[in-house]
C-alpha cells in the first residue's frame, strides 16, 4: 500500500422504517425491541474505541431519493453535507449528516478509474436505509461524530447487481483507501437484510436458518455468498432479502480472514435483523505490517 | 367497471404486449418464485405510469386529494380504467403482477391509511389478526 | 451467438447546436453548412438500404437531462418514446423520439450483468448531442422511421470513463445484441467531438491533424485510442475533444474488421465535424458464417 | 467590491481550502493543459452552489429576472460576494478556475445575452473580432 488510509474493520446492520420509530419514541428498552437494540451496544462501543476518521455506509434508496425516471446502479454522494431524505411524512428528526468530500471524491476518482461506472452525487438526501443504522450506533450524544460516505446500490429496480460485482464494488473501495495520501481510518457499514418479503402471497417469507448462515459465511466464505444468483438469494432469504448484497460491498473491502467480534440476530416480526462486527488484523494495517514488526 | 383496459390489458389476457421473460441471468425462470412478482425487463416499463402515480403520494397534498375524492384525483392522474379498478380494489397483488414495484404499492397502500401488515396480510389472502398469529412478537408495533 | 440479433455497422458523427439551427433555418446549403451536410448524405443512404430495425445511439448530455446532484457515469434510455429536452431556449422543433423497450430492457439486463453499473432511464429527454445527428441522418419525411436506444456517457464532470471502458460497453454491447431471441438489425451511432475547447485562454483550440489520425485509428487500431488516458486525448484534441470517446463504444460493438464506406472531416469554427460509416463484413453475420456459406 | 470571501477565498490565497489534485488516474497533473480548467475532485465542490446558480437560468423566469435586476437576483439565489464579483466582472475564466462547469459557465453568459464566441474571444483575451479572424469560416453562423 502506498497510500496512507486503511480500512480498520467492517459493521453489519439491518435498516428499518420501524427501528427509526421504536428509536425516537423511547421504545427501545420494550420487550419487543430489546433484544435489537442490545444488539448494537458492542457496535457503539467498538465505534468509540476505533475512532474511524470516516465511515462508508452502503444502504439502498426506497425511492425516496430516487425515483425510476433515473434510477442509478451505484450512487456515491460526495455532498460536504448529506440532507435527510422525505419519505412522504416528513423528514426524520435527525440532522443533516457531515459527509467527507476530500476522500468522497478520491474515492470517486478511483472507482470511475477502477471501472465501476457509479453516479456522483453532490445533493443526495438519505433515508430510513442509511439513518437507522447511524443513529442505532451513534447515541444522541454523539450525534454526527464521524462523517459519512454514503453509497447506494439499486435493489429496488431490476436489473439489480450481482453478488459479485457488490463484493467486488468493495475490493475497489479498498484500493481507493489504501492510495489515500493522508491518515485516514476507515470503517465500512453495510445495511439491509436480512431475510425478508415485502409483497405478494409469500408476504412476510422468513427464513432464520439461512439468516444464520449467512452471517456464517460473510465472515469466514464471503466466496460462496459471491457465487450466489439474485435467484438463489431470493429463494433463500425471500425477495427483499436480495439487499445482503450491500452487506457484500462492506465485505470486499475486508481482509479474508477477519475477526468476528460481535453478532447479534433477532426476528421479531416481518425481518431477520442481525448485526456483525468483523474486525481488520492489527489495528487495519494488515498482516504484513503484523509480521514485520 | 371491469378492469380491461384497450392500452395495457391484464397480463395473460388475449392482446396484451408479449412479455420476454428470459431477461436476466441473474434469474431462473425456470423456477418462478411462489407469489412473487419481479418486475424485471418491460414489466416494469408496463407499470410505470401507476408507479409515478403511487410516487406522486409522497406529496401531503396528493395524498389528501385522493382520500378527499379517489375517482376525481385518479382521472387527473390520467391513470386508466384498469388502474383505477386496481385501486378501487385494493388489489394489491393486481397491482404487483401489473409492474408496480414493491415500495410503489406500500406508499400507495400507506395514503389509503393501510398500514404495511395490513396489506400484507391482504396479500397473503389472510386477515390481519390471522397474519400476525405467524409472527414471533404478535402485539402490532 | 446463440440469438438472432446483429450489429450491422456503425456509424460517428458529431454532434453541436448550431447544426440543429443550422438544419432547422434552411442554411444546409450554404457555403458556410454545405460542407457538413453533403457528409451525412451517404449516411442517409446507408440507412435506408441497411434498414436497421434499431438504432444504439451514444451521446453525451449538456446538463439538459441530468444535473451535479446526481450525475450518472452510463445511462441507458428504456423508455417507449423520448421526450426533447429543454436547453432553456425551449423544445428543439422535433417530434419525440420513439424508443425499443423490449431490446433496451434485455440490454439493461445484460449490461448489468456484465458488471456495467448502468443508470436504467424510463424518462430521458433528449438533447442536441442525440438530437443533430439524428436529424441529419433522416430528412424530415423520414422522421423518426427507426427506433432509437440512447445512452448517455459522462463527458462533462469529472470522474469520467476511460476510453478502454466506453470501448469495452461497446463489447458488452454486441454480446447483449448477438444473444437477443428475435431477429434484429442494430446499427450503433457513436457522437461528439472531434477536436474542441469551449473553456479558458485555450478556447477554439483544434487540432486537425489528430482529427484525421483519430478517424484512421477508430477503424484501424481503436485498441491504439483505448490505450489513451483523458490526459493524452486533451492535449491532442482539447479539453472537450474527450467526448470522442463516445465513437468507442461504438467502435467497441463491431468486429475488429470493418469497412470504411465513408468519411468526412469538415472544420468552419470551433469544433473539427467528422462524420463516418464503419458496415461490418457480411451483413453483420460475421466472417464466420461468410465462411461456411 | 472585491473577490474575497471568508467561506470559498479564491484559489491560491492565504486560507484558500486545500485542494488535492491527486484525482484521478487519466489525469497527469505534472502537464497541466495550458489555459484549461478541470473540474476534478474537490474543485467541483467548490462551484457547485454557482453551478446551481447558473443552471437555474435553463428557467426563462430566472433570466429575465437575472436581466431585470442582476444584484437582487443574485442575493436570491444567496451568491457569495465573491460570486458576484465574478458575475460582474463577466468574469468566465475565474469561474471556471473557481470549479463551474464549462457548460455552467455558457449557460450564464447565454443568459447574459453573450454569445458563445463572445463568451469564448473573452477568455482568449481577445476581441470578437480578433478571435473570428482566426477561423476558417470568418462570417458569424
Ligand atoms: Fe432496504
Ligand atoms: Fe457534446
Amino acid at each position: 500500500m502506498s497510500g496512507k488510509g486503511r480500512i480498520v474493520g467492517g459493521l453489519g446492520s439491518s435498516h428499518a422504517p420501524s427501528i427509526a420509530v421504536a428509536l425516537n419514541t423511547g421504545k427501545d428498552q420494550t420487550a419487543q425491541w430489546k433484544p435489537l437494540f442490545d444488539g448494537y451496544q458492542p457496535m457503539i462501543r467498538w465505534l468509540e474505541e476505533k475512532k474511524p476518521d470516516v465511515i462508508v455506509l452502503i444502504a439502498n434508496d426506497h425511492a425516496n431519493t430516487f425515483f425510476f425516471d433515473k434510477y442509478p446502479c451505484f450512487a456515491l454522494g460526495v455532498a460536504p453535507v448529506h440532507e435527510i431524505a422525505d419519505e412522504g411524512w416528513g423528514r426524520w428528526p435527525f440532522e443533516p449528516v457531515p459527509g467527507h468530500p476530500e476522500f468522497a471524491w478520491q474515492l470517486a476518482h478511483s472507482l470511475v478509474d477502477d471501472e465501476f461506472d457509479i453516479a456522483v452525487c453532490q445533493e443526495m438526501p438519505l433515508d430510513h436505509g442509511f439513518l437507522t443504522p447511524l443513529a442505532c450506533t451513534f447515541p444522541p450524544e454523539r450525534r454526527w461524530q464521524v462523517p459519512v460516505v454514503p453509497i447506494v446500490v439499486n435493489v429496488l429496480q431490476p436489473p439489480i447487481p450481482s453478488a459479485r460485482r457488490c463484493f467486488k464494488l468493495g475490493q475497489a473501495i479498498r484500493r481507493a483507501v489504501e492510495a489515500y495520501p493522508k491518515d485516514l481510518r476507515v470503517a465500512m457499514f453495510g445495511t439491509g437484510g436480512l431475510s425478508h418479503q415485502l409483497s405478494g402471497e409469500r408476504y412476510g417469507f422468513n427464513n432464520n436458518e439461512w439468516d444464520h448462515q449467512f452471517l456464517q459465511l460473510v465472515e469466514t466464505d464471503p466466496e460462496r455468498i459471491a457465487r450466489m444468483t439474485h435467484q438463489e438469494l431470493m429463494e433463500m432469504g425471500g425477495a427483499d432479502g436480495v439487499e445482503i448484497i450491500m452487506w457484500m460491498v462492506m465485505r470486499g473491502a475486508l481482509s479474508n480472514v477477519v475477526a468476528c467480534k460481535h453478532r447479534n440476530y433477532y426476528h421479531p416480526m416481518v425481518t431477520g435483523f442481525a448485526q456483525m462486527i468483523l474486525e481488520e488484523p492489527n489495528d487495519g494495517l494488515g498482516r504484513l505490517a503484523q509480521a514485520a514488526e | 367497471m371491469s378492469k380491461s383496459d384497450p392500452e395495457f390489458p391484464p397480463p395473460g389476457t388475449p392482446g396484451a404486449p408479449e412479455i420476454l421473460d428470459l431477461r436476466s441471468r441473474q434469474i431462473d425462470y425456470s423456477r418462478p418464485l411462489p407469489g412473487t412478482y419481479l418486475t424485471t425487463g418491460v414489466r416494469a416499463a408496463r407499470g410505470y405510469r401507476f408507479s409515478k402515480f403511487c410516487m406522486s403520494l409522497m406529496d401531503l397534498n396528493k395524498r389528501e386529494a385522493l382520500k378527499a375524492d379517489p375517482e376525481e384525483f385518479m382521472a387527473e392522474a390520467g391513470l386508466s380504467d384498469y388502474e383505477r379498478q386496481l385501486v378501487r380494489d385494493r388489489d394489491w397483488n393486481g397491482m404487483l403482477r401489473y409492474g408496480t414495484s414493491t415500495f410503489m404499492v406500500l406508499k400507495l397502500s400507506n395514503a389509503l391509511g393501510v398500514g404495511q401488515n395490513r396489506t400484507g396480510a391482504a396479500m397473503r389472502g389472510q386477515t390481519y389478526e390471522e397474519f400476525m398469529a405467524t409472527r414471533n412478537v404478535k402485539e402490532a408495533s
